[in-house]
């Protein structure tokens, strides 16, 4: 077993993406449901433009939470029902790269297209070019948080079945700082202030994300496997 | 078909089970089991449905906590937080860890490299296994023995000392069957040891065999 | 020391110690709560401002506090639990979290109550009132975890390491009023140096809050007996216990 | 074989609400979810009065869709992964109404219980009470709509695996009319006008879809369960 | 363990199939495939792994569309978007169709209201099958052989005059083997039909048995 340990990382997260391109879908669905919960507001509520303007951050923040929250749902459930969970527990490599991995690999396939299209969402809800930067700048730094706190409920739920909901359930209030300072920021770029405040905040969760949450899921993940 | 690894195993290569105890609800599956296995053995666990093999091949690769008592591999706990006690065992379930998206050939791939296995033997396996034609197919499509045959030509490629299998005979026809204990008896033969449920016979050539009979059914 | 945490973490120890140990708990939580109930609803004044209407404080603020003290304890049994593989730790966290609900949904009740007079609504989407009621959402999501899982060992373990995540949410709802400007009242008895508040008002309220831990300590013991019974069912002591020997006898 | 198809229904519908109470997160998730979506909505955004009153009546009702989409994920999966649905299809009745009655265990535990605290909600959201009632009664005859419509989405996408945001994607354009006359209803009610307009409107869908998509549903089971 | 069924068959309990051909990517399964099987007999389909077996099973069924022929059963076509044709047929596959939410008991029950089988019956019936002391777990933690032992159970209280079993032997031990032929001697005695997907051999008693060889694997 001479694998090294960047070597395992690149191994896993390539075959994570070799699977989600066989599935297009994968791809597309995050991104297509974002969309559509954004695009639903305007048709739900009355459309007038400086409300939909002051709607903007709350919308587009929480339509991609709610896209990462429905997505992540899969992030390990597959592996689990299909016992390549049970072939990387048993690897005698670090457990945490592996999720690592796998969690990069859901963020490349979920996250970043709805980080991509965000910005042309945040034109149609008449954003300032300024507010749509700081919204973008938040959701790249704050939707990998979403993703790698996503993935401590999904390691614990992968063995169940009705477990979107309950997901939702236990990582919502875990997402919730994030949630709050990305529009925060959003909204102070929006009436003009300095957003760096909240930015720095979500970067520093992000680096608290990344160091805890995969020793974290693989204690989970370890845990709904058995 | 030939082995990868160069050498022979060490001494210390021995599996050991002592005291083991596991409740599932009101029924005791197993209390105070102890067992071992040395290279070149095979440990047979018989016994009725429910009587407590699967859980407890999954206690042996650490994958299921026993209450009490403990399994070592190479004189290390298989539990732990660190994989470090995993050293080269290989577990096979019922699930066979195919992605069903993938083709044979990507799935085998995956666990050739995570095993370092050569990738160019890869395909020299799959005609062993009966696979040949199934190589550029995704797995979902598969019938249920061609499933199983990939999952037993993965647990061959990872060159592991310790093979776990349960029930490893399901759906496979005689053939299947054949290559299985081919491959077993080349691993028991090459001092490789192998933890094996089964219903049906299985024949292990030369190797001495030692069954551990679980207890009645609940 | 350690030999005794290991003699209580033994469950059948427990048990008996937990038994007797649970009428000195809830009697003078009893004993606590009938005096701060008469010291809040007779013997302070009232309120120059609000009248009566803040009498029920002497409710809403243990009930709050005790929302996240149970929490804390829930957590950190569940950490003990899963770190030192202590069956008995992770009774206690299960145990925690029913009654944790249920002094969240007192807290969140008791605060619209005095919301509609303070306020004139029931409900404002306010930090301090949000985060509460995300914690009611994570008691839930808690039991729905367990209760999810077949295997006992591994709803423990599972709801262990959600407790642990979750843990961040209690901070949140401390320093909510300081960081975000909020409806809700800032600190006004946990600023121990200048209590702004009366003594007549306030020691009514710090019995008050003895009592309802108190209770909340006994009604845990009893809750942790009854899981552990369930729990050692098949064990010996457990079989006398139900027969009913004593479990000391049973060894 | 002698079971008439009344009995059928019954028995069908007493077996999938059994086995949501054994699960009672089934029960308590999509509405916790609900309350979730809605809550997240005044931390997110500005929470004054006036904002929140105008925006109730859109947010609760995308609430309320989202909470469907995502448990109508479950209604046919289970059946399909552990055969129950290979049963199913062999028996000798016909399909629908197997199929309808599952919707109806469906609406019962995930649905209903989302109408119910919708009207604690929308107080939260400062929501006066004429417009309560009608968003209640909206709520009442459209989100058993939104359930038959997803029941033929479920059908087809309960094959897959990454199925909860193909579901979306599908259903959710079909159950847009319902958002948006529900939504339309308790506005009109918010205005001080007469809503009974939409609300028939809602009452025809709901006619339509109770006759239309049982069938289409059985019809796409068959070929998932291929 | 008294069948519920009074009577005999018909005349025209009889299962046929003429000229099937399915495709499946680049292999044909099989081509102008015709067989038939009266009451009292038994249809043995064996083959290699990938032959098509299960595939074929399920046309039977009429769970899949053959691209050309025709299964009938009592002279009406089985494929169809009424069920009428599926009459007193029933189908045993890999899946088990047990809740696993549920206990073996409530599911059990569950089936037995669809086909009308005497309630009060099941419990004979666990006993029968070896799984009176599984009747109140839930089957999420039943064995994969007990599982397979409840999914047995169903076809027997289903009380249709067509078995169609997919490797019921899978999972089983001996006493379950035996618990199954037992089943099925009795099920062709009272002249059922069943047509059996088998690696291994099965005996059926005094049943005729007639053998569909399925073509070499892909
Ligand atoms: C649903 C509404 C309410 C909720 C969820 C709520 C929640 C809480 C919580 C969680 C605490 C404990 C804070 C801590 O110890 O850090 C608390 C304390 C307190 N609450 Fe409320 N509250 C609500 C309404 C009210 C209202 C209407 C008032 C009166 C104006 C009020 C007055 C107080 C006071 C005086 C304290 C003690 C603060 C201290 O000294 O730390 N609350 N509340
Ligand atoms: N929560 C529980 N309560 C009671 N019994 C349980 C519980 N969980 C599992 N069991 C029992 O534990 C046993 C598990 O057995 P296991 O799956 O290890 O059997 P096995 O020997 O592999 O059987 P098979 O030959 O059928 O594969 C079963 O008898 C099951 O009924
Ligand atoms: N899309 C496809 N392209 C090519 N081959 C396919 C495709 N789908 C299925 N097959 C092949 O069809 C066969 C399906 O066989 P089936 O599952 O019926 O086999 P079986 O006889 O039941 O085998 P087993 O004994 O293993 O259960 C397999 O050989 C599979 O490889
Ligand atoms: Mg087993
Ligand atoms: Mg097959």
């Amino acid at each position: 077993m001479n694998l090294g340990l960047g070597n395992l990382f690149w191994v896993v997260l390539q075959r994570d993406l070799l699977v989600a391109m066989r599935r297009w879908s994968d791809i597309c669905n995050p991104v297509i449901f974002f969309v559509l919960v954004v695009a639903l507001f305007p048709l739900a509520l009355n459309p007038r433009a400086e409300f939909l303007r002051a709607l903007a951050p709350g919308v587009l923040w929480i339509a991609a939470l709610l896209a990462a929250l429905l997505s992540l749902n899969q992030l390990f459930r597959a592996d689990i029902e299909d016992g390549t969970m049970e072939q990387l527990l048993t690897l005698p490599y670090p457990l945490g790269l592996v999720i690592l991995a796998k969690t990069l690999a859901h963020w490349l396939v979920t996250g970043l297209p709805v980080v991509v299209v965000a910005p042309l969402l945040a034109i149609t809800y008449h954003l300032p070019a300024d507010a749509i930067g700081i919204l973008l700048l938040s959701l790249l730094i704050g939707t990998p948080t979403l993703s790698l706190l996503g993935s401590i409920g999904a390691a614990l739920t992968a063995g169940l079945r009705q477990s979107g909901v309950l997901l939702a359930l236990m990582v919502g209030p875990l997402m919730l700082p994030v949630l709050m300072l990305g529009a925060r920021a959003t909204d102070i770029a929006l009436s003009g202030d300095d957003p760096t405040g909240p930015l720095y905040l979500l970067g520093a969760l992000l680096a608290l994300a990344l160091s805890l949450a995969p020793p974290a899921a693989a204690m989970a993940i370890r845990i709904s496997a058995d | 078909m030939a082995r990868r690894r160069g050498g022979g195993f060490r001494e210390v290569d021995l599996l050991t089970g002592t005291g083991l105890t596991l409740w599932r609800g009101a029924n005791c599956l197993f209390d105070a089991l102890s067992f071992s296995a040395a290279p070149g053995n095979a440990l047979l666990i018989r016994g009725p449905n429910g009587s407590g093999k699967t859980t407890l091949l999954r206690v042996i690769a650490g994958l299921t906590l026993a209450e009490e008592g403990e399994v070592k591999w190479n004189g290390t706990p298989v539990i732990g937080c660190d994989n470090s006690g995993r050293h080269l065992m290989t577990y096979c379930g019922h699930a066979t860890a195919l992605k069903p998206e993938l083709t044979t050939m990507e799935n085998l791939r995956f666990f050739a490299r995570l095993s370092g296995y050569p990738i160019r033997q890869i395909g020299e396996l799959l005609v062993a296994s009966g696979l040949a034609a199934c190589a550029d197919l995704p797995t979902r499509v598969l019938s249920a023995g061609q499933k199983r045959r990939a999952a037993l030509a993965r647990v061959f490629m990872s060159g592991a000392q310790l093979w776990l299998l349960d029930e490893p005979q399901t759906n496979l026809d005689s053939a299947g069957r054949q290559f299985l204990e081919r491959m077993l008896q080349e691993h028991l033969a090459g001092s490789g040891t192998a933890v094996i449920v089964a219903h049906q016979s299985i024949d292990l050539g030369a190797a001495p065999v030692t069954v551990l009979q679980m207890g009645e059914a609940a | 020391m350690w030999t005794w945490f290991f003699q209580l973490a033994s469950p059948p120890h427990f048990y008996r110690m937990a038994g007797s140990l649970v009428p000195w708990l809830l009697w003078p939580a009893l004993l606590l709560i009938v005096i701060g109930s008469w010291g809040g609803l007779v013997q302070a004044p009232a309120d120059y401002q609000q009248g009566d209407g803040y009498r029920i404080i002497y409710v809403h603020v243990p009930s709050s506090y005790l929302s996240m003290m149970v929490y804390v304890t829930m957590a950190v049994a569940a950490g003990i639990g899963l770190i030192w593989r202590i069956k008995l730790a992770h009774a206690v966290a299960a145990s925690c979290a029913p009654i944790g609900a249920t002094f969240t949904a007192a807290a969140l009740v008791t605060g619209m109550l005095w919301g509609k007079p303070m306020w004139g609504t029931y409900w404002q989407w306010e930090p301090r009132l949000t985060s509460e009621l995300i914690l009611l959402f994570l008691y839930f999501g808690y039991m729905s975890l367990r209760s999810a899982f077949n295997d006992l060992n591994q709803s423990d373990r599972a709801s262990a390491v959600l407790a642990l995540a979750g843990v961040v949410n209690v901070p949140i709802i401390h320093f909510s009023v300081l960081w975000w400007a909020g409806l809700h009242q800032g600190p006004s008895i946990s600023k121990i140096d200048a209590p702004s508040i009366a003594f007549d008002m306030l020691w009514p309220l710090l019995v008050m809050i003895l009592g309802f831990t108190l209770f909340f300590l006994g009604v845990l013991a009893m809750r942790v007996r009854g899981e552990v019974l369930e729990r050692e069912f098949h064990s010996r002591w457990a079989q006398d216990v139900l027969r009913g020997a004593s479990p000391m006898e049973a060894g």
